[in-house]
């Protein structure tokens, strides 16, 4: 019979780790599979799991984001912060670039300018929104200005953002840099060696590695890219590639039970959520979007989505970027939040109340992965079983993804649904995105408190005081709902026989977790 | 010893149809003995027998021995054997029986050198030598030619050849000469006429026509329905048949012999000198542009008249234009130069309006040589001459029906047959149909285009009784063309004779055939078989 | 000859202005994937439209594009921001290797069923192959990909469930499974064909003809009936071509493979245009030249159409 | 005697002497079978297509869900009856428009002949070129997925099949000589063309055709799995493989199995018929 195995409706066990056991020694090699090949090298454009979690072990950062999401120092030996408006870098010295030459202050400049520039139309333009210029002020001094105080800026040169890439590289590559012709010229542990387009890219220990802790204990590493989410798990059951992250949640358990490897789960900052898109619709009501969120059972999403892997939550952050808060803006944050439980009475009666049954919603979907279809036809059962007509249309994924970019096609769409992660350790990445105004307020949510709090936060130095105010906009939110949280789920990594030393976070996106992994 | 002897052969098909029904006969060495009979009536599976050449999954019964050995249930290997050395065989159709995609020289040695191992250099001088007794020129240089590139009479010939390369002691021959015309054909048959008498071969040759078994063989064997009716001497059998079915068949076969009078002859109203006569087709010409090939003049400066009432016969062999003449004349081809005329009225502008097209319709009418392809499959009989009358005529659909049943019976059908598609019908009852449509539209001028070529001897007859009837009672033009000589005797007061588009002479039937001026008459006459007390095989239809 | 070749010429010419125009009526801006989701600024959307030349009338992009093509330039690929010559170049040998192998399946299993149908025509064994190709023909690629990725790959672990391997041998035995699944649907069309092409031949004069002369069963087959049923055998191969190139990207996305296929879908989601006109008309190309070999092998198969005559 | 090529047709009405053949009378059967579930599919269901139940998430076949259950906790057996609905219908759509379409252009361009001719075979020889999953492809890119953009485009991907077939089955008809017979007895051209060659000929192109049939079936299926063609939450054969993909690496192979099943059943009987009824009817394809 053809059945599998029991539906896992009892709620599944999962511990989060930090890390893994130590490796025993070096390896000379060993293969990792991604769901996607990544499009470019290029940092400007690494925007995404498949090219950062490549990318983040080639190419440095002026600061390291660890696997506690805490930030170092990295390229940057130090930093200062002598007026609101002003970032002052030391570059650190004795760095080289993989092709062997020195990092100096130039290279910085060049690398950070490359944002500001319409030409190359980076991805990461949003952090240098505020600034004004990038010089550099002495022989191993860089000095960013903006034109407002940015707590946010400092905090996001542990990510692509602030990535330095040899000036020599940029300006020999051209338009090929990144891509699989011009390749990259970092400092990180790792260099690229070579990329077979569609299948792998492989990185080769660098051996004059500015920093000895982070030395790669392995002579190279392969990765392999696979779409198909099968012929990834049937990979890995078969130990014909060593590990991953982001296992498939349909796999974990099968995987976890194979006995040629071991799961791991780790930190997280995704939160899983309904993007409301369309404030004059239905759910411009708060008690609309109150109610739907009654009516869904997201215990039943996460089971049936996550397989189980994950928590439902309310607020639209993970406690893990909370990092430096003060307890009381914890308490505050995640102790007196409003629960929206399961209640298919009470959402009928609110959406009554709104006087908005009958009115129609449209959910906007694509096939990306399995999550994506179940959430969409859950969530549209549940505005169906509170007297909404819901119609679900399915887009391309380019198309989905033109949602997050381009007002024009969000016209007409009332929900669609995100996994928003945060590559800052700040959650004022999150709620600086719901001010009024901004790009990605999709729904144009407005709130004057709100962006008042949210603002003042940006503008405070000190992390605990920042957090407390934080903790006020998140409360906000939490009420308001101009999203709805839907649950977190952790950081997944399967690592097989032969390796061991990963340390499962999120932060792989940035952090060169590559080089701690050795033989087992 | 008898080269073959065949005993009480019979053949069923698996789910039980009796094909064959207990055929007895034999060949002696240096005997030539004739299959004929009507079509489907077993001769070809007889003849296939001998080779072991069986329908699939047939069952057989009885006995075929060749050369004493036993064909029927023989091992495979011993088959082999027999084809390559007891037995070969000339099929009908030359350009269907030799593979289109390899050389001549490969369809005469592939046997030789595939089946008996033989080296190529042996084989090709074989094949030269032989190509070279059924009279090919410069035989060497056809042997890297393709079947296309030859005519219909040169691949009979390589046929022929392809059968001699094993030197068989029987040679049969299944209707070798029907795919050709006649000239050819007395030039094949003059070919084996010559290689039996050089070889000594026993033959089996298989034909419908009368004329052509009695003019080559020593006995004759007469077929129906899978059975044996008679056999014997040719000249006794033809001569003097006993059987019913034989009589019929000797009595349905049109000869040219002179001093016997024309059938069904001129028969309407006289031709009216006086008036102007009904057709008159004034030095039509026409060229053909075929894709990739160099022109073909189809006719040429050919002008005939037909007074009203007469009948005029169009001979020539096969490609001479005839049927691009017919076509001309009833509107299906534009001649390129010339005019045409008939009841006075000109012909050449293309019809544009309908009133211009059915003008057109009434005044010619067609009946084309093949009944089983002019025929609608689909429309039944009744259907097909109802439309013709109504495109015509305006009639109730009472009227319609009782003018098809009187045409119906006109050409000897019954009212019954008004139902019926033309699948169910026999060839001779299509053509009668096809008539009766053409009859339906009251044209002035009838064509037939080789309207009984198709047809088996007696059925011929009986297309040919009509059509002289027809001309009788309604005072009909007709243009009627054949390759047959002696059927055009039967039905025509004035013949031209066409060759390579051209009219090489003409005049009243009669006189044409007794004394022919042209000499390509001369060797239209001479092809044609006749049957006469043999003396030596030598003399037989060498021309 | 020379005619054909312009009507080959002028089957491209007309695809390409096809394949070209038709992107304009697709809604949707290729910029905004170029930017990726991100908050563009106004110039940075001037400037990126402007790189890949797409603010010039139409019809001036695509002489540019058909001049970039003549002289071996056929643009850049948006999504991989590379010269779209480099892109499929680097994923064509894994198609094309794929292709191959799966034609060469193909032409054995298909050829075998059909010779095998045809010689015992209306017998058990007739109805078994039939039935059998008509079976895996109704097999989608998709369908069989699992199942083969399953059993062979997972279950049994004979061959590897992904890649292309590292070259030679390696890649061959990493394409034996991809093969098979996209091979799988079109057997039954080239096993059809050559059943009902023997049977054609079987029946004509002069195979009877040459059995009468004493040759072989086997000779005879092989020289008169196979040989002469090969005309229609090749004319379907040249259609197979296109749809086998187009057919891969099912397979590939299921095995994991960087082929064109994958490449294709890939980039219609992705509006990369660029690299979907340079496949599409990759795949056009592909079918006129083969279809002009196969017109070329046409007169060796059969020498009637050669001289011009209709061939029967 | 020279033997005489009979036309298709005649064939088409001779009387069947053929044994009762059970793969025909087999697919028949599966093939109605299909039919009146999709017509009847609110009938028959015995649960709403789109119900999901996240309570029953992948159950195994049982009583209450005959197939089991989905992903998504949807009942399997309503899905496939559903499913038969889209699966059937979009084929259908293609075949009688590309025949309508193929039928029309064939007859045109094999009576008229000439420039026409040469034209549209010039045409078709495009379209050729065009893999009909790949029109289907870049007809989703243009119109957006669903089922009438691969509908429309895959009408026209087939129809030069249709014509081609029609056009050298009407050259050929066009040249034998009853239709000689028609025009020298005074009937138009248009006439001729239309009231007699074409029900002549359609007999055959319908046959082939019905081979299209699984064809398409089958790629719209493809289309469906690649996620261009039917959407969810419609119950579709292909979709619903795809939807199933991810639940085969946990073990759940029948959400997957089933739809698989039901095309590979339904092409394979599709195809049959198509077969024999194109044997019956002798449609050879002209060379
Ligand atoms: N292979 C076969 N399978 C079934 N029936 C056959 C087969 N060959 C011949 N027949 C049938 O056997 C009968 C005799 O056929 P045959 O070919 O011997 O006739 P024939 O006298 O040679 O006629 P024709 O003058 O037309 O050549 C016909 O009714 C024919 O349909
Ligand atoms: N449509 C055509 N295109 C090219 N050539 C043609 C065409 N019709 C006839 N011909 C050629 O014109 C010549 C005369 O043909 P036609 O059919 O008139 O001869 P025929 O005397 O009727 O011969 P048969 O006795 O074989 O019927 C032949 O060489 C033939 O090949
Ligand atoms: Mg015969
Ligand atoms: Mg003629
Ligand atoms: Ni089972």
């Amino acid at each position: 019979a053809c059945t599998g195995p029991a539906p896992d409706d009892a709620n599944v066990e999962w511990e989060l780790t930090t890390t893994t056991d130590a490796p025993s020694g070096d390896i000379d090699s060993y293969s990792w599979v991604s769901y996607a090949e990544p499009f470019s090298l290029d940092y400007a454009y690494a925007f995404d799991y498949s090219d950062n979690q490549v990318l983040a072990n080639v190419c440095e950062s002026l600061l390291r984001l660890n696997p506690d999401y805490t930030l170092s120092p990295g390229l940057a030996e130090s930093f200062e912060h002598p007026t609101p408006e002003t970032w002052v870098y030391t570059i650190r010295d004795g760095v080289t670039f993989h092709d062997g030459t020195a990092l100096t202050a130039a290279d910085v400049v060049a690398s950070m300018n490359r944002h500001l520039d319409p030409a190359v139309g980076s991805s990461w333009y949003s952090v240098y929104q505020n600034v004004v210029s990038i010089e550099q002020t002495g022989e191993r001094e860089v000095t960013v200005t903006e034109a407002i105080p940015d707590s946010q800026f400092n905090l996001a040169m542990g990510g692509s953002a602030g990535v330095v890439e040899s000036a020599a590289t940029l300006e020999a590559a051209g338009a090929d840099y990144g891509n699989s012709t011009g390749g990259v010229n970092c400092t990180g542990p790792f260099s690229l060696e070579e990329w077979k387009s569609g299948e792998s890219i492989t990185l080769a220990r660098y051996a004059d590695y500015w920093d000895d802790s982070l030395r790669a204990k392995s002579g190279e590493v392969e990765f392999l890219f696979m779409n198909d989410a099968t012929a990834r798990v049937n990979a890995l059951k078969s130990g014909e590639v060593d590990g991953g992250w982001m296992i498939p949640y349909d796999a974990i358990g099968q995987l976890e039970t194979s006995g040629v490897g071991d799961l791991h789960f780790g930190l997280s900052t995704a939160v899983s959520s309904l993007i409301v898109s369309n404030l004059d619709g239905p759910l411009g009501d708060p008690r609309v979007r109150t109610a739907l969120l009654m009516a869904l059972d997201r215990q039943g999403i996460v089971d049936a989505a996550a397989k189980g892997y994950g928590d439902v939550t309310n607020v639209l952050t993970t406690e893990s970027v909370w990092v430096g808060a003060s307890d009381t803006a914890l308490e505050s944050a995640f102790g007196q939040l409003t629960e929206y439980p399961y209640d298919l009475e009470e959402a009928k009666r609110l959406v009554e109340e709104a006087g908005a049954v009958g009115e129609e919603i449209t959910y906007a979907t694509a096939p990306i992965s399995s999550d994506f279809g179940i959430i969409a036809q859950a969530t549209a059962a549940a505005a169906e079983s509170i007297g909404l007509k819901a119609t679900i249309e399915t887009v391309t994924p380019n198309a989905y993804t033109a949602l997050f970019a381009d007002p024009s096609a969000r016209e007409g769409i009332d929900l669609f649904y995100t996994v928003w992660y945060l590559s800052s350790p700040d959650p004022l990445e999150m709620y600086s995105v719901l001010r009024t105004g901004e790009f990605s307020n999709y729904g144009g949510w407005s709130d004057p408190d709100f962006d008042r709090i949210v603002n003042e936060a940006i503008a405070i130095e000190d992390p605990a005081a920042r957090s407390e105010k934080t903790a006020e906009a998140q409360r906000i939110a939490n009420e308001q709902l101009p999203w709805l949280p839907l649950f977190t789920s952790p950081t997944t990594v399967f690592v097989g026989e032969r390796i061991t030393g990963v340390a499962p976070s999120i932060a792989f996106l940035y952090y060169p977790w590559a080089a701690t992994v050795g033989a087992r | 010893m008898t080269l073959l002897d065949i005993d009480r052969l019979t053949l069923d098909l698996p789910h039980g149809t009796r094909l064959l029904d207990g055929i007895s006969l034999s060949v002696a060495a240096g005997e030539t003995v004739g299959l004929v009979g009507e079509s489907g009536s077993g001769k070809s599976l007889t003849a296939r027998s001998v080779l072991g050449l069986l329908p699939d999954r047939a069952a057989t019964g009885g006995s075929v021995r060749l050369q004493g050995l036993e064909v029927l249930g023989a091992a495979q290997r011993d088959l082999l054997e027999l084809r390559r050395r007891s037995a070969a065989m000339v099929f009908q159709d030359p350009r269907a029986g030799i593979n289109p995609s390899r050389t001549i020289g490969d369809h005469l040695t592939e046997a030789m050198r595939l089946g008996e191992r033989r080296p190529t250099a042996e084989a090709r001088s074989r094949a030269v030598e032989l190509l070279g007794a059924v009279r090919m020129p410069r035989a060497a240089e056809h042997l890297g030619q393709h079947p296309h590139e030859l005519s219909g009479g040169m691949l009979q010939r390589i046929m022929i050849a392809g059968a001699l390369m094993g030197s068989p002691p029987l040679l049969i021959c299944d209707e070798p000469t029907t795919a050709l015309d006649v000239t050819t054909q007395a030039e094949i048959i003059a070919v084996l006429a010559e290689q039996r008498a050089t070889r000594g071969m026993g033959m089996l040759f298989i034909t419908h026509d009368l004329n052509l078994a009695a003019s080559f063989c020593d006995r004759i064997v007469v077929m129906q329905g899978g059975r044996i009716l008679e056999q014997g001497a040719a000249n006794a059998v033809l001569g003097d048949p006993r059987h019913p079915y034989t009589r019929r068949l000797v009595a349905a076969t049109p000869t040219i012999e002179l001093g016997e009078p024309a059938g069904a002859g001129p028969a309407g109203p006289g031709p009216a000198a006086e008036s102007e006569p009904m057709l008159v087709a004034d030095s039509l010409s026409k060229t053909y542009h075929p894709k990739g090939r160099s022109p073909v003049r189809a006719v040429a400066e050919a002008s005939l008249t037909i007074p009203r009432g007469g009948s005029l016969g169009v001979v020539g062999e096969s490609g001479s234009g005839k049927s691009t003449l017919a076509r001309m004349i009833v509107g299906l081809e534009q001649p390129d130069s010339g005019g045409i005329r008939v009841d006075g009225r000109d012909r050449r502008a293309l019809a544009r309006s309908r009133s211009d097209r059915l003008a057109h319709a009434r005044s010619v009418q067609m009946v084309f040589q093949d009944p089983y392809l002019s025929l609608d499959p689909r429309i039944p009989a009744g259907r097909a001459i109802e439309d013709a009358l109504r495109l015509h005529r305006r009639l109730s659909a009472r009227d319609a029906r009782d003018a098809v049943v009187d045409l119906l019976d006109r050409v000897g059908l019954e009212e019954r047959h008004a139902q019926a598609r033309p699948r169910t019908l026999s060839g001779g009852q299509r053509q009668r149909v096809a008539i009766a449509r053409a009859l339906a539209v009251e044209p002035d001028l009838l064509v037939l285009d080789e309207a009984t070529s198709a047809l088996d001897v007696s059925v011929q007859a009986q297309v040919l009784d009509l059509v002289g009837r027809v001309r009788q009672e309604r005072g009909l033009t007709v243009l009627f063309i054949s390759h047959d000589l002696a059927v055009v005797r039967r039905v025509c007061d004035e013949t031209v004779v066409m060759r390579q588009g051209e009219i090489v002479e003409r005049g009243p039937t009669a006189r044409l055939l007794r004394s022919p001026a042209h000499e390509y008459t001369r060797l239209l006459l001479a092809s044609v078989p006749r049957p006469r007390p043999r003396t030596s095989p030598e003399q037989i239809g060498a021309v | 000859m020379a005619g054909k070749l312009g009507g080959l010429l002028l089957t491209l010419f007309l695809a390409s202005l096809l394949v070209f125009f038709s992107r304009f009526l697709v809604p949707g801006d290729p910029v905004s994937f170029l930017l990726r989701g991100r908050k563009p600024s106004a110039e940075a959307v001037a400037q990126v439209t402007a790189q890949y030349g797409l603010d010039l009338p139409p019809w001036q992009q695509y002489l540019n594009w058909v001049i970039g093509m003549l002289q071996g330039d056929f643009g850049r690929s948006l999504q991989y921001r590379q010269e779209v010559a480099t892109v499929i170049g680097e994923r064509l040998p894994v198609t094309l290797g794929l292709v191959v192998m799966a034609g060469a399946m193909i032409a054995v299993v298909g050829l075998a069923g059909g010779i095998v149908a045809a010689l015992n025509r209306g017998r058990v064994a007739d109805r078994l192959v039939l039935i059998g190709l008509t079976t895996l023909g109704a097999i989608p690629s998709f369908v069989g990909a699992i199942v083969l990725i399953a059993v062979f790959a997972v279950q049994l672990g004979w061959f590897p469930s992904f890649g292309s391997g590292d070259g030679g041998l390696d890649t061959v035995y990493h394409l034996v499974l991809p093969s098979i699944a996209l091979a799988i649907v079109f057997v039954v069309l080239v096993g059809k064909v050559t059943r009902s092409s023997m049977v054609d031949q079987l029946d004509r004069e002069h195979v009877e003809v040459a059995t009468s002369r004493g040759l072989t069963r086997a000779t005879v087959v092989r020289r008169h009936v196979f040989r002469n049923a090969l005309g229609p055998i090749l004319t379907v191969t040249g259609l197979l071509v296109a749809g086998l190139l187009v057919a891969s990207s099912i397979v590939e996305a299921a095995f994991g493979l960087a082929g064109i296929g994958s490449l294709l879908v890939q980039s219609v989601d992705r509006l990369d245009f660029p690299v979907v006109q340079a496949i599409v008309l990759l795949v056009v190309f592909a079918f006129v030249v083969v279809n002009a070999i196969v017109d070329l092998l046409e007169p060796w198969v059969d020498p009637r159409s050669a001289a011009g005559a209709g061939a029967r | 005697m020279t033997a005489t090529p009979t036309l298709a047709v005649e064939v088409l009405r001779a009387p069947r002497v053929r044994r009762a053949n059970t793969t025909f009378v087999v697919s028949m059967a599966v093939v109605g079978v299909m039919t009146l579930a999709a017509i009847l599919a609110p009938f028959v269901a015995p649960y709403p297509p789109e119900q999901v139940d996240l309570g029953a998430v992948h159950a195994a076949p049982s009583a209450a869900h005959w197939l089991g259950t989905d992903a998504l906790g949807r009942d399997l057996l309503s899905r496939l009856i559903y499913g038969a609905r889209t699966a059937l219908l979009g084929p259908l759509l293609v075949v009688v428009s590309s025949t309508v379409l193929g039928i029309l252009l064939g007859l045109v361009a094999g009576w008229r002949g000439g420039w026409l001719d040469a034209v549209l075979a010039r045409i078709f020889d495009v379209v050729f070129a065009f893999p009909s999953l790949l029109i289907a492809i870049m007809a989703v890119a243009l119109f957006g997925k669903g089922l009438v953009a691969p509908v429309i485009a895959m009408s026209i991907a087939y129809a030069p099949f249709v014509a081609r077939l029609t056009r050298s089955l009407v050259a050929a008809e066009r040249s034998r000589p009853y239709v000689a017979a028609y025009r020298v007895q005074g009937f138009g051209a248009p006439w001729i063309a239309f009231r007699r060659v074409l029900p002549n000929v359609t007999p055959i192109v319908g046959a082939q055709s019905t081979l299209n049939f699984g064809y398409v079936l089958a790629e719209l299926a493809a289309l469906s799995f690649l996620g261009l063609g039917v959407q969810a939450p419609t119950a579709d054969w292909g979709a619903m493989i795809n939807e199933a993909q991810a639940g085969l690496i946990g073990g759940y192979f029948l959400p997957a199995l089933v739809p698989a099943l039901a095309v590979v059943v339904a092409v394979v009987a599709v195809n049959v018929i198509g077969e024999e009824l194109s044997d019956r009817i002798g449609g050879e394809i002209p060379a």
